[in-house]
């Protein structure tokens, strides 16, 4: 038996699974449950690991069903996909352990985390999707498994912002399946293959296919929180910490963001969409995204708000990098990938910490209590200052070569851009800070909880911290041969420089 | 012979329903015009009976013929007295001079 | 001697059945196979009433002369009341004592009204007979008086005699 | 055995075997439950006889008397009719273990004669290759209906049975004129000599028009849909789940069969038409789906509008490819999966809360995870979302308006898919609220549960079950005559 | 123009004269009615037409399938007059109302 | 010759005039008694459509049913309708004044242009067409009966027969499934009514039997042998017709099923013995098919009389 | 002979459609199932005549038929449909 063939499979599986025991197993099964989920977690991250491994020494894995007599279901680890499945495995973990101390306590928590392993499942099958087909199919099934978490707490402002985003992510699950149907139509092929399988396309169907990659954009624009496609993200903030932190760090954001890059690599094929026409409109998209966003995040009182509105801006990094179309800039915005999504889900974490231990929900509440929650604070510092960009956090990488890249493709205007963004992420996050750490503790807290001597329980306290660890290393030991930076070199090379 | 006299029976036949129709227009009120039905046309479909019955290939023939003409006859003489009843139980009140 | 009684109307039953049946066959001899079974069928439902008279079916033969004519005088009359432009009609209606037994006889004779000529039996209640008669005027009584002896003798019943004369 | 399994003849047994059963649980009434479990069951293993003979033998084709056509009926048995006998011995299947606890002994003495009649009449549907029987089949499977969606009982269900009835005699009688025009024309009612026969002459013309409007009202297509809301939302739950998954496609099976065989190559302009009305029933449906309060009528509606996808397929295949038909069978297949599933989830809510009250369902959604389970899975079927058939059937539909330009039949199904969305999230929004309202709760029995989510997963399996479908699909003769409009 | 011809002809006007009774008439005894008359003015069709044939005898086909039809009639006729009387039990109208009426 | 014809023409002429104004009439009245009478008439004036198409057959069912089954059936839901809404004029003249012009006007242009339509494809089907006639005559001697209509509904098309008999079935379970016992009517104390029950009910059960004799050679068979089994039942029923309870149990659901139930098995057997579905064999064919039919006289007489009841018959005397 | 029958058949059904105005006109319900009565009278009479004119013995059963079955209409009627009040349909 070929176990390559079966891999990405069982990976997929491995929150499949349990996810659907989970559904099964009665409310106060806490410890089946915690068993069921940090197993899984811990056998993908071995799966995952074993194929970063085979994938570097260029083994194959794929799986491969059949869904229609020409068109197969296909997973496929390419350093493209490993990346993004490392990253959702890595966070599904933290964020497992993060949830399960969060919602100690509170009902549904079958269904919660039942939801939250499909959510996972989802995100690792758009990761590894081989053809567009599959990658729609999890795209979707991304949509079902996150309306739920939304929707958890179950009171009108989650229902209203659950169908919010429904009614976005399913108008953009409609835009996709019409592209892609068009798209098959064309080519006979959805199979992703790097630098784009429509090269070789009769110029007679150009029009057809910039139509289709606006259709392809816009849906994953949706999730991904491109502007005027993001109204659905600062809504779902309502939902839990854990599962913001899901939304804006591991699964739908990148999902859509993940995607944009899959489209214009696999599908299009960067050279090919730059022929076209069709980068620099996406260009200015994401560079007016990023300015938009960080602009509304400036006048949110509500923690969580501003964050989510960050993460608009945030996001859009992400499209602009390869939509710039310069292997430079490609590394810049693949790396943000997972750059943000480290930084993201600190902040969400310590947001979530600050809210559950002292009711603290707004900015403006946030006076001196780096004093009282020091190590929380220090984690949401070093995300807050990576997202700024400033070294040696990993924000600075991304934003380094996302310029370096600009000014190499020729498109000097992103710098202006950059430059834009990341003084006014100072100015929404330094405040912050500042009140945090500066400003004199008040003499009580909205809602205070005790956790004996630590400032909050450990299962809330050690994620955020990992992940500021995390954050802060794949900013400095970018050397190392496995880190996000040279994955990301490795992408890039794939993109621009194999025949 | 015989064609002539069942031509006569069948012609005094057809006489007898025109009366019975006529009758059932233009007697005034429902128990004259079931006289009118009850007598004119049985009467009427016997003699046409008889006319047909002379001209039958076989004895059975005519009996059937015969039949039919005797269930008619318990038919409509049953069914003129129970409409007869019928209308008297619900108070319609006969036509007089 | 009472079953001998009790099997003639049944063999009555069966023959006329049988006759009916080779009328309607035309004699085709294979008909008889289920033929046979019909007529028990049939004989089995023709249910008994409740009170039974004695028929005499000699009696019966002679009677169809008397209500053929009897009928077509009827016709006639209705017929010619109908077809004449004035329209000579002067209704009543009657009601007469039936001196008959219920049962058969009754049921017999109130059939029969409605053939005479210029009457119509209506309700027939507590051995009285409402009829409607079609011009006052004619001899309805007399053929109705005689009617009802006949039907008497067919049956072998008496004529009660009660109060008969009320009419008269 | 294997000469014994695959010369039996599985396919007289398929018509015979529930009308015995029908004929039986009607004798027995003590015992219906086990004889129409076991009728249903062995019907279901005949199919599956059936399935192993055709894929050895090609198509099944059964002289009934010996005399053959033109003069006796011809059974006819290929890849479509294998399909759809599939698809009826499926959702009969659970929807008869559903119905073991959800009738009482009173309402199932009457429930199980006519549902297996009903089986017999849709099977002997599926197989028959003759108009005149099919007009008598359609007869049982109308009668059968009927009497079944008046089981319930209560003003609303006669209405509904009523509307019903109305609908399917008019039908049968416009199909029945149709059927005397064709025997006239062309002196036969075999459809393969029909076939042969049949030229473009007013008569034909005037059939196709009588024979494609009364299908059409018996399939509910809009605007003769106008019957189909009330009878299927007020008949109780297994019963509408029956009439909504089976007896609506019964009809549009013959109209699928009729076209690709008899009319395929004599319809200029009456596909445009029916593809019109398909997608104004896909619209209009949806919409009216969005706007009702009970969740019956809602799944009703919805009804309406996926039987106008069923109709796309007639502006597309006048063109005639193959993937254009598996298309419209696999959307048959998985709207019967997701439909009766819906339609038993909501036996059970009703069950549960005694009411359909879209607005006041929260508790009951909340205390009923499989149920809910169920009508999510289903759901996603219903809104052509993967993985699930439902996807399946619409992708390859859209594929194909596509590469036909149909601009117009790709924005409506778009529509569609979005409408869909709507009205089932927003049934589904309440498992997750915190009701105030409170319901007088009654246990609903773990096999009314269980039966309904295997079918709404059902509906999502066979989205992973598409190759081995085509291929039963393309048994026999129909694939050629499904490409040979090229 | 021969007599078979006018009786097809008859029978399609039957057909639409139902028809038309079945649309615009409301009480249901009276759409039950228009039913019949349809059904009526089909087999009439089917069976004049069938009296095309050069031979002596009409075609029987056409006559088996009106007398299954004519029995089939009277049942559904049958049924359709019970669901009438329990609907108009139940509803207290004769007439299916169009107007949405909430009975739960 | 010539003056025949022309005497058949206008005889044909008339009686289409009259069945088509009858049938305007059916659907024109607003009194509803008058629909149904107007309605048997219309049945009685079908029945000698028939006979003129030459098709006794179908003529001898219609006079069954169509001008005396129907109109029962109508005329005993016309009272139990009133008995549940005395006034009906009300309710219907009410309905006249919402019918407006154009709902009126439009579905009778719309009939018109039909009937044309119709018309004209009619008028283009082909003046001479055999049909299946030829097919029919040449299989008779295999058929075992004489009659060509019994050879198609019994033998050549059996199977529409036997699926005819599950919708005749069908349409009582449906009734039954409506719910509702209805209790016998008490015998009636009318004398005269007895009586004429009394001579006519054994003398439909002959006319019946003698139909499904006769069918095998010249016109009749089950249909009309059931049906006028079933108007005989209906009489019963009408004069009040005492039936034990325990009768009307599984007796009376037994004769109910034997038509479809002897057909079924019958297939089944045949399918076994001749690999066929209703293949008889050639020497045996004019039993089977008498026992086919005899077993679906007595179910459709069953469930015409039953359908006319209108529920699930219970007797009147109960414990 | 033949032309006789012939005659008097379409003389019946004239007659018979003279009769119809009765139907039409009623007052009551009684009259116009009188006029039916007189239909089925008529149609057995103008079925023999057929019958004899076809030498057709079916006819004759057809007329047979109809003359039992008329009569089980006018029962039906009598017992079941003539429970209305007779005022009830005066046009």
């Amino acid at each position: 038996m070929n176990w390559h063939a079966w891999i990405p499979l069982f990976v997929v599986v491995s929150s499949l699974l349990p996810g659907l025991i989970i559904f099964g197993l009665p409310e106060e099964r806490v410890g089946w449950r915690t068993l069921l989920n940090l197993t899984g977690a811990v056998i993908k991250l071995l799966l995952v690991s074993w194929m970063i491994w085979g994938v570097y020494q260029g083994d194959h894995f794929e799986t491969r069903l059949a869904l229609l007599p020409d068109l197969d279901l296909v997973l496929r680890a390419g350093p493209l996909s490993l990346f993004f499945v490392a990253l959702s495995t890595i966070l599904w973990l933290v964020t497992t352990v993060y949830a399960i101390g969060y919602l100690e306590g509170s009902p549904n928590r079958s269904r919660f985390f039942g939801f939250f392993s499909l959510c996972v499942t989802a995100t690792v099958g758009v990761a590894l999707a081989g053809n567009l087909i599959t990658f729609l199919l999890f795209y979707e099934l991304l949509t079902l498994a996150t309306y739920p978490l939304i929707v958890h707490r179950g009171t009108d402002t989650a229902r209203r912002a659950g169908q919010t985003y429904l009614r976005y992510t399913i108008f953009g699950g409609a835009l996709i399946l019409l592209g892609t149907v068009w798209l098959y139509q064309l080519t006979g092929t959805l199979e992703f293959t790097p630098r784009g399988f429509l090269s070789q396309i009769d110029p007679q169907h150009y029009p057809a296919l910039k139509i289709i990659f606006a259709l392809l954009i816009a849906g994953l624009g949706v999730k991904a929180a491109l502007f005027p496609l993001h109204g659905w993200l600062p809504q779902a903030m309502v939902a839990p910490a854990p599962v913001s932190a899901l939304l804006h760090a591991v699964a739908v954001v990148k999902a859509g963001a993940f995607g944009i890059v899959r489209v214009i690599y696999d599908v299009f094929g960067v050279e090919f969409s730059a022929d076209l026409g069709v980068t620099t409109p996406l260009a200015w998209i994401a560079a007016f995204t990023i300015i938009y966003g960080s602009l509304r995040a400036l006048f949110q009182d509500d923690l969580k708000r501003r964050l989510a509105f960050s993460t608009v801006s945030q996001v859009s990094y992400i499209a602009l990098g390869v939509a710039i179309a310069g292997p430079i800039a490609t590394i810049g915005g693949v790396v943000h990938l997972v750059h943000q999504g480290l930084m993201k889900i600190t902040l969400f974490f310590c947001a979530g910490n600050l809210a559950e231990t002292l009711g603290i929900h707004k900015v403006s509440e946030m006076n001196g209590v780096g004093r009282r929650m020091p190590w929380t604070m220090a984690a949401f510092t070093i995300g807050a200052l990576g997202m700024i960009g400033a070294p040696p956090v990993a924000g600075f990488i991304s934003k380094w070569y996302l310029g370096v890249g600009a000014l190499e493709a020729g498109q000097d205007w992103v710098l202006l851009v950059l430059m834009g963004s990341s003084l006014l992420n100072c100015a929404y996050f330094l405040p912050i800070l500042y009140s945090a750490w500066f400003k004199p503790t008040p003499k009580s807290w909205p809602e205070e909880h005790h956790f004996g001597r630590q400032e909050t329980a450990w299962a809330l306290l050690l994620p955020p911290l990992i992940t500021a660890l995390m954050a802060l290393a794949a900013g400095l030991l970018t050397g190392l041969p496995f880190s996000p930076l040279e994955w990301a070199k490795i992408i890039a090379e794939r993109e621009f420089y194999q025949p | 012979m015989i064609d002539f006299f069942s031509m006569l029976f069948l012609l005094a036949g057809a006489l007898f329903f025109l009366a019975g129709t006529v009758g059932l227009l233009r007697f005034p009120d429902l128990y004259t015009r079931l006289h009118a039905l009850t007598k004119a046309d049985n009467v009427g479909l016997g003699l046409m009976i008889t006319g047909l019955a002379l001209q039958a290939e076989s004895l059975s023939v005519a009996g059937k013929l015969v039949l039919i003409w005797g269930l008619v006859l318990l038919a409509g003489a049953s069914v003129a007295y129970l409409i007869a009843r019928g209308a008297l139980l619900r108070g319609v009140l006969p036509w007089k001079r | 001697m009472s079953w001998i009684k009790g099997i003639i109307p049944m063999f009555m039953k069966v023959l006329v059945f049988a006759l009916v049946w080779w009328v309607m066959t035309n004699g085709a001899l294979q008909s008889w196979l289920i033929g046979g079974g019909a007529i028990v069928l049939a004989t089995l439902a023709a249910k008994k009433p409740a009170t039974h008279f004695t028929i005499r079916y000699f009696k019966l033969v002679m009677l169809i002369p008397f209500f053929l004519k009897q009928s077509i005088l009827g016709g006639v009359d209705v017929a010619r009341r109908a077809l004449q432009p004035s329209m000579p009609i002067d209704p009543i209606l009657v009601e007469c004592p039936l001196r008959l037994p219920p049962g058969s006889p009754q049921v017999f004779m109130t059939n029969m009204v409605s053939l005479l000529p210029g009457t119509l039996s209506a309700t027939l209640e507590n051995n009285r007979l409402k009829m409607h008669v079609l011009d006052q005027q004619s001899s309805y009584m007399k053929d109705y008086l005689l009617l009802e002896e006949k039907v008497a003798e067919l049956f072998s019943v008496p004529v009660q005699n009660t109060g008969a004369g009320e009419l008269l | 055995m294997g000469d014994l399994l695959t010369d039996a003849h599985w396919g007289v047994l398929l018509i015979l075997l529930p009308l015995f059963g029908g004929l039986c649980s009607f004798l027995w009434p003590s015992a219906v439950k086990f004889i129409g479990l076991a009728t249903v069951s062995a019907v279901a293993l005949s199919v599956v006889g059936l399935g192993d003979q055709l894929l050895a033998t090609g198509v099944y084709h059964h002289a009934v008397g010996g005399w053959g056509a033109p003069l006796g009926i011809d059974l006819y048995a290929d890849g479509l009719s294998l399909f759809m006998l599939m698809v009826t011995a499926l959702v009969g299947l659970g929807v008869s273990i559903y119905a073991l606890d959800y009738f009482d002994q009173d309402e199932a003495r009457r429930f199980w004669p006519l549902w297996l009649l009903l089986l017999g009449g849709l099977n002997a549907l599926f197989l028959s290759a003759d108009i005149f029987n099919l007009y008598v089949t359609l007869e049982i499977v109308g009668l059968a209906g009927v009497g079944l969606a008046s089981l319930s009982g209560g003003g609303a269900a006669l209405d509904g049975a009523m509307r019903y009835l109305m609908a399917t005699l008019l039908g049968s009688l416009c199909y029945l004129l149709g059927v005397a025009l064709l025997y006239h024309s062309a002196g036969t009612v075999d459809i393969p000599l029909l076939a042969e026969r049949l030229e473009s002459t007013p008569p034909v013309w005037a059939a196709l028009g009588l024979i494609c409007a009364g299908l059409a009202l018996k399939t509910a297509l809009f605007p003769l849909h106008f019957w189909l809301p009330k009878a299927h939302a007020s008949a109780s739950a297994p019963v509408s789940a029956l009439l909504s998954a089976l007896v609506v496609k019964a009809s549009f099976y013959i109209f699928l069969r009729l076209w690709l065989e008899i009319f395929s190559v004599r319809t200029e302009g009456v596909d445009d038409l029916l593809g019109a009305l398909g997608m104004a029933a896909i619209i209009w449906g949806s919409l009216q789906a969005l706007q009702q309060t009970r969740l019956k009528l809602m799944i009703a509606y919805s009804t309406v509008s996926q039987v106008g996808y069923l109709f796309l397929v007639f502006p597309l295949a006048a063109i005639g490819t193959f993937s254009a038909w598996s298309a419209v069978a696999y959307l048959v297949l998985s709207h019967a999966l997701a439909k009766s599933a819906m339609f038993l989830v909501a036996g059970n809510l009703m069950h549960f809360g005694g009411h359909d009250r879209i607005a006041d369902l929260d508790r009951a959604v909340q205390r009923l995870p499989i149920t809910v389970g169920a009508f999510a899975l289903a759901g996603v079927s219903i809104m052509g979302l993967p993985p699930s058939g439902g996807f399946i059937g619409k992708w390859l539909l859209l594929n194909e308006a596509l590469n036909q330009g149909r601009w117009d039949l790709v924005f409506v199904m778009m529509i569609g898919g979005v409408l869909a969305a709507a009205y089932i999230f927003k049934v589904l929004g309440f498992a997750f609220t915190q009701a105030p309202v409170t319901h007088e709760p009654k246990g609903v029995p773990a096999v009314m549960e269980w039966s309904a989510l295997l079918l709404a997963v059902a509906a999502i399996v066979v989205g992973f079950l598409a190759s081995p479908l085509m291929l039963i699909l393309g048994i026999g003769e129909t694939v050629e005559l499904m490409g040979a409009g090229q | 123009m021969n007599s078979p011809m006018i009786y097809a002809l008859l029978g399609i006007t039957l057909f639409s004269v139902g028809l038309y009774g079945l649309i615009v008439r409301e009480h249901l005894l009276r759409k039950i009615l228009a039913l019949n008359i349809m059904g009526s003015g089909i087999f009439l069709m089917l069976v004049a037409l069938g009296k095309r044939s050069a031979g002596e005898l009409p075609d029987p086909v056409p006559h088996a399938m009106v007398i299954t039809g004519i029995v089939v009639a009277v049942s559904a006729t049958a049924l359709a007059l019970t669901l009438m009387l329990k609907l108009v039990e139940a509803s207290g109208s004769a007439v299916l109302h169009d107007a949405p009426k909430d009975r739960s | 010759m010539e003056a025949l014809d022309f005497a058949l023409g206008l005889f044909d002429i008339l009686l289409v005039f009259l069945v088509l104004s009858l049938a305007w009439l059916v659907m024109s009245s607003e009194d509803l008694f008058r629909a149904i009478v107007l309605f048997v008439a219309f049945g009685l004036l079908m029945a000698l459509v028939w006979v003129r198409l030459e098709a006794p057959d179908i003529a001898l069912a219609e006079a069954a049913i169509g001008a005396g089954l129907t109109g029962a059936l109508m005329m005993a839901a016309l009272d139990r309708l009133s008995s549940v809404k005395p006034i009906q004029k009300v309710a219907a003249s009410a309905q006249r004044k919402q019918l407006s012009l154009s709902s009126k006007v439009l579905p009778l242009i719309a009939l018109v242009l039909i009937v044309l339509g119709l018309g004209y494809a009619l008028l283009s089907l082909p003046e001479i067409a055999d049909g299946l006639t030829p097919n029919v005559k040449e299989n008779m001697a295999q058929s075992g009966v004489k009659n060509p209509v019994t050879a198609v509904l019994l033998n050549f098309r059996g199977y529409d027969t036997l699926l005819e008999m599950v919708v005749l079935l069908l349409a009582l379970l449906s009734v039954w499934s409506l719910g509702g016992e209805r209790k016998l009517s008490p015998r009636s104390t009318n004398p005269i009514l007895g009586s004429l029950c009394r001579v006519l009910v054994p003398v439909l059960i002959l006319v019946s039997c003698y139909l499904l004799w006769v069918g095998a050679d010249a016109p009749g068979g089950a249909f009309q042998a059931g049906s006028v089994l079933g108007a005989a039942g209906v009489l019963l029923l009408l004069s009040g017709w005492h039936v034990e309870q325990k009768y009307l149990l599984w007796p009376l659901r037994f004769i109910l099923i034997l038509g479809s139930g002897v057909f079924i098995i019958m297939a089944a057997v045949l399918l076994l013995i001749q690999g066929g579905l209703l293949t008889y064999p050639v020497a045996q064919a004019g039993w089977m098919i008498l026992l086919l039919e005899s077993a679906a006289t007595l179910s459709i007489g069953a469930t015409l009389a039953a359908l006319f009841l209108g529920g699930v018959p219970k007797s009147r005397v109960d414990q | 002979m033949q032309m006789l029958y012939i005659s008097l058949a379409l003389f019946l059904l004239a007659n018979l459609a003279v009769g119809m105005w009765r139907v039409l006109r009623g007052p009551g319900v009684a009259d116009r199932m009188l006029a039916a009565q007189l239909f089925g009278t008529t149609a057995v009479a103008i079925l023999l005549l057929l019958a004899e004119a076809a030498k057709s013995n079916a006819l004759r059963d057809v007329a047979l038929v109809f003359a039992l079955l008329a009569a089980v209409t006018a029962v039906a009627f009598v017992k079941r449909a003539w429970s209305m009040p007779e005022a009830r349909d005066i046009d």
